[in-house]
C-alpha cells in the first residue's frame, strides 16, 4: 500500500505486551482478552504495580506476553494466590486470568470464598465451555448436547448435570462488587469487553472488592471449527445460554464513569 | 535383529499416523514393536514426532537416541536430529520443504519431493505416505502391501475411498532409490 | 484372544473394565486422560458409572463412597493431581476399603511438565498421605504388564481390603505396543460382607475412619498393618533378566527398567556380565531378592527417572558390603540405553566406593557434565 | 469522502486465522496465498486499496499483530 | 402425673434413631434435625434403602444414631462421597448431612458441582454460624460483626467478607430440583422443616434431581448462651439474614404434595 | 525476657509474630487452632496479615501467592489438613520459595482422632507431595524449642529458598510449660532480589513451576537437590543425652524423645548405660551421628509414636551390625516412659537379632500382649 | 374440654436443656430439681397437670427423649 | 525430685484451672514444670484431665502412667485412675459427689467434701480450690500463698472479686490432714 500523507496511529500493540509471539492456536480469542487486558492496563498506567496470576490451561503461559510481575498458581487455585499477594501488598493491582475448567470446577471453592470474602482482585474468566489445554475435555460450562472428548455423544444433562452460570451464581455473592459477562464474538462486544476490564480494574484500584469479567471466548481447535466458524459458534449456541450483561454492579461501583 | 525409526515434522502432516501404519504392519508381521510419541515442549502448533522401532525380541527402551531410520518431513526435524543418525543408517528428506542440504556424510540420504508428489496425486494429506513409501523401499522389512492391507484395516470409514492415492503415494515413494553416501 | 496394537492409557482403561470395573471418576489431567476419555466413552455403553468428577479430589471421594458399597471401582490421574487426593486416600486406607488408583507420573515438582517420570516414587510408596498406611504399588513396564496388573490390583486390593495403585510413568501412558487383553468378565453379582448397599434385612453397617478413643485407633493401625505383613509375605513380585551369571546388577522399574533391559542386552553383547532385577511390586519392595543379589554380584546399579528415590529402599535392604551406584534422569526426562550402557561400563571399571550416598556422587557426575 | 487509512501487519505474529479477513468492513485484508512467515503460516495483508483505517481488523485480532494508520484530515484553511 | 384412660401415641421416638444417647451439647438443634431426617425416613418406609453421609463436624457421629448403613466423609467432600454412592446405587437414598463450616467453606467446590450435576441426592445442611466441633470458630456463615473465637473483635467484612447465602446462591444452578431454608427454633418452624425434608427425600425418591434443605441450628456452647437464649438469638439475629423460604422449586416438584 | 507459661501453639504463635511474621494464612483444625485463634487478634493488632482461609488448599495457596512477595508467611495445620496442601507444598517447592508450615500431627490416617502423634514422619520428610523436592523439617521436643525453631525455620527457609515444616504432635501443641520469647524483631524492610512486588523501574518477575521442556526441569531438580545437600552439609542438629558412656542408645524425636529422657534417667538410676540421641532437624537427618553412635554402641532402640516410620531412615544409615529395636504407639497414644524402661530392660538382657526388621518383632509383641 | 395428655421423659437421652419447658404452652414441664441422670443433669417432667398431649414438646426436643400420649375423647353415645 | 500430679473431674469442674495454677507456682518457685491437658475420648459434655509435673530437672515425659498424686473430682475419674497411682501416693477424693469407697490400701487417700464446703462458702465454683488447698496441705512444695499470688496474676479482672472466696476454699481444703492409710 502507499504511504499515506500526514497520519496518526489509531491502533498499536499495547507496550505491555511483550514482543513474544502466543502459543495459542489460530484464532484462539485468549489473545483478545490478553491484548485488552494490555490496552487497559497501559491506558491506566498500573503497569508497574500489577501482579498477575495466571492459571492453569491453555493460558498457562499468560507470565511470557505481560511485561509485569506474574505468577503462576496451581489448577483452580489462582483466587487464592492472588489473595495471598494482594493481601501482603494492598496496594497493588492483582488479577487472576482464568479458564473455565480450572474456575468453574476445581476452582469453585476458591473463587467463591474470594467473591464472597470481598477480595479487593480482579478476575478475568475465560468462558470456553471446554477445557482446551488437555484436549477438548467437557467443562462446568460445555453446553447442553455438546459434543467433547469427554462427552462424545453430547453433554447428556441427565447424567453430567447442567451448565454452571458463574456470573449470574457468584451475583448473589455480597462481596462481589463487579460482576459482568461479555464475549469476545464482534468488534462491538470486544470493545464492551474492554470497558468492562476497566471498570474491573478501576473496582480494584478504588478498594470496592471483587471484581470479575467474564468473557465468552472460542477455542477453534477443540470445537473442531475455523476460527471464523468458531466465532459464528459463540454467537449463535453460547450467547443464548450465557447472555452478555451486568450481573452484578455495587452501588459505589455503579458511579464509576469509564 | 532391531531397527528404530523416527519419523517427524509438524503436527499435521500426518507423522504420528505414519508410524501408527508402521507398528501395525510390524505387528501383523510378526515382530515386536513399539510405537512412542512425543510432542516436545511447545504444546500447541509446534512440531510431532513419534519413535517406532521393530525388532524381533522383546524390546527394552521405546525411545533411542541414536535411529538407524530418520523421516524428516521438515527442516526443524532435520535440524534435530539429524546429528543422532547412527552412522550408515538413513535420513529420509522431504525435500519439497527443507531448504537445506544434509551435512552428515556417514549416513544415506534419500531427498523426497514429497509435498510436490502429493500435489500431483492431488491430495496434499499424502505426503506422509510418499515418505512412508520411500522408507519401505529403503528398508525392506515390510512390504508396501503390507502397509496397504493396514489402511484398510485402520483407516476410518470416512476415509477409505482414499486408499487408491494412498497406494499411488507409497508407490512413488518407493520409486526413490537410495542414493550412495 | 489376539494381540492388538494398544495404547497405553486405552489398554488399562479396557482391561480394567473387562475385569468388572463398575465405576469411574475421574477429572482431565495430561498425560493420563486418555483414560478418562475412553471411559466416558466405553462405560455408559454397558451401563456402568463414569463421572468426570469436578476435581481429582472430588474424583477420590467418589471413589471413597463407591468403595463402600462393594463395588470394583477406580480412578486415574498424574502427578499435581494424585497430590490433591492424599487426603481421600489416607481416609479409604484408614476405612480399610479396597480402591485402585492409576498414577502416570509426569515431570515435577508443581505444575512440572507432562513427560514422563517417576518422580512420584515416594510418594505413592511410602505414604504421601498423613497416618500410618500401606498401599501395594504395581509397576509394569509393558502395556501387556499394564493390562494384566490393573487386574491384579483389584484382585489383591479386595483381598487385603488395602488401596493398590497401578505406577506407571507418562510414556507408558502414550506409547502403543502389541497385547492383548483380557476375555470380558461379568461384573461381580455377590458383594462383600461389609459393602453398605442398604440395611435391607439386616442391622446397619458403617464405613468410617474415626477412632476418638487413641486405643481404638491403634488397635486398627496394627489390624492394617498387619494385613501388610501378609502382603509382604505373598505378593512380593519382580522379574529378572541374565541374573544367573551376573557379575553386577541393574535396579531399575517400569520404563527405566525396560530401558536399563535395552542397555543390559548391549552389555552383554560386548561381553559384560550383567543382568536386570526389575521389581513389579515396589510395594512391598522385592527387599530379600535385591539382598541376595547384592550378595552375588560386585556393584549394583539403580537407575530411576528421577532423583534417586527407590535407590533408598535398595540401600536400606543391603546389609553387606555391595557398592551401589545410582543413575537417574528427573524432570520428565526417559535416559537412553546408551546413557546406561555407559554406567555399566562405568561400574565395571571398578574403583567404586562404600562411603557417603550413589544419589551425592551421581550428582557431582550430572553438574561437571551439563 | 472517507478517511485513507493503512495497516501493517507484524507478520512475526500473525497466525492467519482470518479474523480481520472476515470482520474488514472495506474487505480490503487477505490472506498472502505465496508467503508464510517463520511459523508456516500466510500471514494477513492489505490486497485491496480502500482501508479507512477503521481498526476493527486491530480490535478483532487475536495475536495484537496489526497497527493501524490513519491520515489526518487535511485541515480545512480558513475561508475555504 | 395419673395415667390415662385409652391413649393414643401422638409421639414417640423413631424407630429409625438408634438407643444411643447423643454427644451433642444440651439444647443443641443439631437434634432436632436428627429427629426429623428419622421420622420422615420411618414414614416413608426407607430404612432399609438409605445410606447415609456424615460430614466432619460436630455431626462427625451422626452415623451412631440413625439405624441404616452410613458412610463418614472427608471435611467438606460429602457430596462427592454420596454421589459415589448414588452412582453404583441409584435406586438408594442417599443423603448427606452437613455443616456450614464443612459445607460452604471447605466444600463449596463439591456441593456446587453436585447441584450443577443434579445428583439425585438429598442433602441436609445444618447453618449454625460457626463451626461448631472446632471451637466457634468464624464460618462462611458468620454473620457481619458476630465474635468468634477466631473473629475476636466480631467479624470485620472489610477483612472477612461478607456470610455466604447459600440456598440463594445454589438456587440458580439448574441441576437443583428442590432448595429452601427452614428454621428450627420455634414448633411451627420445626414442624415446616420437617416437611421440608419429606418433600427433598420425595424429590429424591421420584430422580428429580439434587435436592437440599438449609436448616437455621443454634450452637449455644460456642454461642456462650443458655439453649433458650440460642433459640432467641437465631430468631432475631440469624433469621433477618437468612430468610426462611422456598430458594428453588423445580417445576416437577412443585407438583409433590405432602 | 523473663519465663512465661506457655501453650505450644501460643507460644509458637507469638513466636513466629516476633520474628517478623508478616502474613498467616491458615484453617481451623484440632490440635493446632489455638494458633490460627490466637494470630486472628494478634495479626491485626499490629497491622499485618491474617485470614482464615476456606480450607487448607485455600491457605497453602495463599501461602504461595504471599511467598511469591518474599514476605515471611507462614501456615499451620494438622494431619488431614496437610495431606490437602501436598499439591500446593509442591508447587512452592518447585517455585523455589521459601515458606514455613507447622504441622501439629494427630492421629491417623483418616479423620483417625485428635490425639498427638508422629504417624505424618514420612509424609513431611520423604515428600508427601509429587516430584523430587526436600523440605527442611524441625522437630523440637519442648516449648522453649519450639519458640526458637520457629525462628529458625524461618532464616532456614529464607537461607536455601525452601519449605520448613516445624513438625510436632499434638501434645506439644496442647502443653503448657514455662518458656522465653523472643524480643520483638522488626518486620523486614528490603525484599531479596526475586520478590514479586510490582516491576516498579525494572524488567517483570516471573514465579512459576512449569518447565514444559524436561532439560529445563531437570537443570531445576538438580538446582533444587544441590540446595538441598548444603543443607545436609550445614544444617544437620540434633541433642545427645548420656551418650559418653552409654552401652545401648534410644533414637527418638519430639515428644517421644522427651519420653525417652525420662526412661533414659531412670535406666541410668537403675545402674543401666543407656543414652539418648534426638534429632532435632528430621530432614536432613541426622545420618552420621546415627552410624557413628551404632559404632559404639551394643544395640539401638527407635521410639516413635507411630508404626516405625523414622526406624527406617535409621536403619538406612546403619551399615554395620549393631542390633536395631522399634518400640512404637500409633493412634494418639503417647508411649509412657514405664513402657520405654522395660524395652530398655528388654535390650540390655540381648538375645537381639541383625535379621528381619525391627517393626515386625515389635508388632508381634504388641499383638501378643493385647 | 381440651384433651387430657401425659408424656414421658425418657432420663437416659435427656440433657435438660429446657427447650421443652421453655415451648410447652400449658407450662406443665419442669426440670427435676433434685434428680439427676447418668449424665448429671436434671431431666425433664410433668410438674403440674394440665398436659392436653399436644406434642409441641415432643417436636423440640433435641434428644427426641419425650413420648406423649393422649386420652382418646369419648366417642359420643348416638343420640346424645 | 520429680512429681507427677493428675487433675480429674468433669469439664467446667475448673480441673485445667486448677492444674494451672499449680504450674504457675510451681514456674514462680523455680521448678520445671509442665501442664498437660486431655480431653478424653469423649468430645463434648465428657470428662477432663490435666497432669501436672513438678520437678527440679528438665522434664521428660509430660505424661505419666503412674502419678503419685490424683486429684479425683468424680467418679469416673476415680474409677479411670485409682489403679494407676503410685503406692504410697495421694489420692484426694471430692467425697461429696464420689460415692464410693477407695479400694487401694497402699495409697494415702484424703476424703474432702469440697462441694459442700464450697457451697457453704457459698459459690459452687470453689469445689477446685477446695481440692486444690487439701492438696498443698498434704504435698508441702508449694504454699497457699503461691496459689493466691498466681491467682491475683491470672484471674480475670472481672473475677478478682472472688478472691476472698478462693482464700477461703483453699484455707478450708488444707485443713484436710493425712489419714494414715
Ligand atoms: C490438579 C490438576 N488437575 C488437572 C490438571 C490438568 N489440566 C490442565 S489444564 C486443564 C483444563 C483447563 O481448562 P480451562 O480452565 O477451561 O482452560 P482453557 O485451556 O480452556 O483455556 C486441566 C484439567 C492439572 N494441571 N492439575
Ligand atoms: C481437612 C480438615 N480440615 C479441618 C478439619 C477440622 N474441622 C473439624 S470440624 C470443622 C468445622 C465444622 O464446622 P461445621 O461444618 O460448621 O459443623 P458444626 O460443628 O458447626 O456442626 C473443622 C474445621 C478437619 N477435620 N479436616
Ligand atoms: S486449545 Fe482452544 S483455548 Fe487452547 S489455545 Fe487452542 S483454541 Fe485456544
Ligand atoms: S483498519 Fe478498517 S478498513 Fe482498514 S483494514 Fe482494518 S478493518 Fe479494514
Ligand atoms: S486477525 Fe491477526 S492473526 Fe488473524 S489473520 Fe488477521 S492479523 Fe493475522
Ligand atoms: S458445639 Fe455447638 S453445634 Fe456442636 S454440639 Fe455443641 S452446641 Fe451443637
Ligand atoms: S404435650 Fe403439650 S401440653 Fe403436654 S407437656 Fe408437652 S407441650 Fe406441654
Ligand atoms: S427438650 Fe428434651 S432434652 Fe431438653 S429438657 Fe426437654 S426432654 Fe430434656
Ligand atoms: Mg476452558
Ligand atoms: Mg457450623
Amino acid at each position: 500500500m502507499d504511504m499515506l500523507g500526514e497520519e496518526t496511529i489509531v491502533y498499536e500493540r499495547p507496550a505491555t505486551l511483550t514482543d513474544l509471539s502466543s502459543h495459542y492456536c489460530p484464532g484462539c480469542t485468549h489473545g483478545i482478552a490478553h491484548r485488552l487486558a494490555a490496552e487497559v492496563l497501559d491506558e491506566m498506567n498500573f503497569r508497574e504495580r500489577t501482579i498477575g496470576v495466571a492459571s492453569v490451561g491453555c493460558s498457562v503461559f499468560a507470565y511470557n506476553y505481560f511485561n509485569f510481575d506474574f505468577v503462576q498458581a496451581p489448577h483452580g487455585r489462582a483466587p487464592a494466590m492472588a489473595t495471598g499477594v494482594k493481601r501482603v501488598l494492598p496496594d497493588r493491582i492483582v488479577f487472576t486470568y482464568q479458564g473455565d475448567g480450572d474456575l468453574a470446577s476445581i476452582g469453585m471453592g476458591e473463587i467463591v470464598a474470594a467473591a464472597a470474602r470481598g477480595e479487593n482482585i480482579t478476575v478475568i474468566f475465560i468462558n470456553n465451555a471446554n477445557y482446551g489445554m488437555t484436549g477438548g475435555q467437557m467443562a462446568p460450562t460445555t453446553l447442553p448436547g455438546q459434543v467433547t472428548t469427554s462427552s462424545p455423544t453430547g453433554r447428556d444433562i441427565e447424567v453430567a448435570g447442567f451448565p454452571i452460570r458463574v456470573s449470574e451464581m457468584l451475583s448473589s455473592l455480597d462481596g462481589a462488587a463487579y460482576v459482568v459477562r461479555r464475549s469476545l464474538h464482534d468488534p462491538k462486544n470486544i470493545r464492551l469487553a474492554k470497558k468492562a476490564i476497566r471498570a474491573a480494574f478501576e473496582v480494584q484500584a478504588r478498594g470496592l472488592g471483587f471484581s470479575m469479567v467474564e468473557l465468552l471466548s472460542t477455542c477453534p481447535t477443540n470445537w473442531g471449527m475455523t476460527p471464523v466458524d468458531a466465532i459464528h459458534w459463540l454467537e449463535t449456541k453460547m450467547l443464548p445460554y450465557y447472555p452478555v450483561g451486568d450481573y452484578k454492579v455495587g452501588p459505589a461501583v455503579a458511579e464509576i464513569k469509564i | 535383529m532391531q531397527v528404530d525409526i523416527i519419523i517427524a515434522g509438524f503436527g499435521g502432516q500426518g507423522v504420528l499416523f505414519a508410524g501408527q501404519l508402521l507398528a501395525y504392519a510390524a505387528m501383523d508381521n510378526g515382530y515386536h514393536v513399539t510405537w512412542y510419541p512425543s510432542y516436545g515442549p511447545e504444546m500447541r502448533g509446534g512440531t510431532a514426532n513419534c519413535t517406532v522401532i521393530i525388532a524381533d525380541e522383546e524390546i527394552g527402551a521405546p525411545v533411542v537416541g541414536s535411529p538407524q531410520v530418520l523421516l524428516a518431513m521438515n527442516r526443524p526435524s532435520l535440524d534435530k536430529y539429524e546429528s543422532s543418525v547412527k552412522p550408515d543408517g538413513f535420513l529420509i528428506i522431504n525435500s519439497s520443504i527443507i531448504d537445506r542440504p544434509v551435512v552428515r556424510k556417514d549416513v544415506h540420504v534419500i531427498n523426497v519431493p514429497a509435498n510436490e508428489i502429493a500435489e500431483k496425486i492431488g491430495d496434499k494429506r499424502m505426503t506422509n505416505m510418499v515418505m512412508l513409501g520411500a522408507l519401505l523401499a529403503n528398508l525392506p522389512l515390510l512390504s508396501i502391501e503390507t502397509i496397504v492391507s493396514e489402511l484398510r484395516a485402520h483407516l476410518p470409514e470416512r476415509h477409505q475411498k482414499l486408499i487408491p492415492a494412498n497406494i499411488r503415494a507409497l508407490t512413488e515413494g518407493a520409486r526413490f532409490q537410495l542414493e550412495p553416501v | 484372544m489376539a494381540k492388538e496394537l494398544l495404547k497405553g492409557n486405552v489398554a488399562i482403561a479396557e482391561a480394567a473394565v473387562r475385569y468388572g470395573l463398575e465405576a469411574y471418576f475421574g477429572y482431565p489431567i495430561t498425560p493420563q486422560t486418555e483414560m478418562l476419555e475412553y471411559l466416558s466413552k466405553r462405560m455408559p455403553e454397558l451401563g456402568r458409572v463414569f463421572v468426570q468428577a469436578e476435581s481429582e479430589l472430588g474424583a477420590v471421594n467418589m471413589v471413597y463412597g463407591a468403595a463402600c458399597t462393594g463395588a470394583r471401582v477406580m480412578t486415574s490421574s498424574s502427578s499435581p493431581g494424585i497430590s490433591l487426593m492424599m487426603e481421600g486416600l489416607s481416609y479409604i486406607a484408614g476405612t480399610e476399603l479396597p480402591a485402585v488408583l492409576v498414577d502416570v507420573m509426569r515431570g515435577g515438582p508443581g505444575l512440572g511438565n507432562i513427560a514422563p517420570s517417576q518422580q512420584d516414587y515416594n510418594q505413592i510408596t511410602h505414604g504421601g498421605g498423613h497416618g500410618d498406611y500401606y498401599p501395594i504399588v504395581l509397576a509394569p513396564a509393558s502395556i501387556q504388564e499394564a493390562i494384566d496388573y490393573i487386574g491384579l490390583a483389584f484382585d489383591l486390593s479386595e483381598k487385603y481390603r488395602s488401596l493398590a495403585v497401578l505406577l506407571i510413568d507418562g510414556s507408558l501412558g502414550q506409547m502403543m505396543e502389541p497385547a492383548e487383553l483380557p476375555e470380558m468378565q461379568p461384573v461381580r453379582a455377590a458383594y462383600p460382607h461389609w459393602a453398605a448397599r442398604g440395611a435391607t434385612g439386616r442391622g446397619r453397617i458403617v464405613h468410617t475412619s474415626i477412632y476418638l478413643n487413641p486405643i481404638e485407633q491403634e488397635k486398627t493401625n496394627f489390624r492394617i498393618l498387619s494385613r501388610w505383613r501378609e502382603v509382604q509375605a505373598n505378593e512380593v513380585r519382580f522379574k529378572e533378566y541374565y541374573l544367573d551369571d551376573a557379575e553386577y546388577a541393574i535396579i531399575a522399574f517400569g520404563t527405566a527398567g525396560r530401558v536399563a533391559l535395552s542397555a543390559v542386552r548391549a552389555a552383554r553383547a560386548a561381553g559384560i556380565k550383567v543382568g536386570l532385577l526389575r521389581p513389579i511390586t515396589l510395594a512391598p519392595f522385592p527387599g530379600n531378592a535385591v539382598r541376595e543379589l547384592a550378595k552375588r554380584v560386585q556393584s549394583l546399579l539403580v537407575v530411576e527417572m528421577n532423583n534417586g528415590q527407590m535407590v533408598d529402599d535398595v540401600l536400606a535392604n543391603i546389609h553387606d558390603q555391595t557398592p551401589v551406584e545410582f543413575y537417574g534422569r528427573p524432570g520428565g526426562n526417559v535416559p537412553l540405553a546408551d546413557e546406561i550402557l555407559a554406567e555399566i561400563e562405568r561400574i565395571v571399571k571398578g574403583k567404586l566406593t562404600l562411603n557417603g550416598h550413589p544419589r551425592d556422587r551421581w550428582l557431582d557426575r550430572m553438574l561437571t557434565k551439563s | 469522502m472517507p478517511p485513507k487509512g493503512r495497516i501493517e501487519v507484524n507478520e512475526k505474529y500473525c497466525k492467519a486465522c482470518g479474523l480481520c479477513v472476515e470482520e474488514c468492513p472495506q474487505e480490503v485484508i487477505g490472506l498472502a496465498a505465496n508467503r508464510i512467515n517463520a511459523k508456516g503460516y500466510h500471514p494477513a495483508e492489505l490486497i485491496n486499496a480502500g482501508c479507512t483505517g477503521c481498526g476493527i481488523c486491530a480490535i478483532v485480532c487475536p495475536e495484537a499483530a496489526i497497527a493501524v494508520y490513519r491520515e489526518i484530515a487535511k485541515v480545512k484553511e480558513p475561508g475555504a
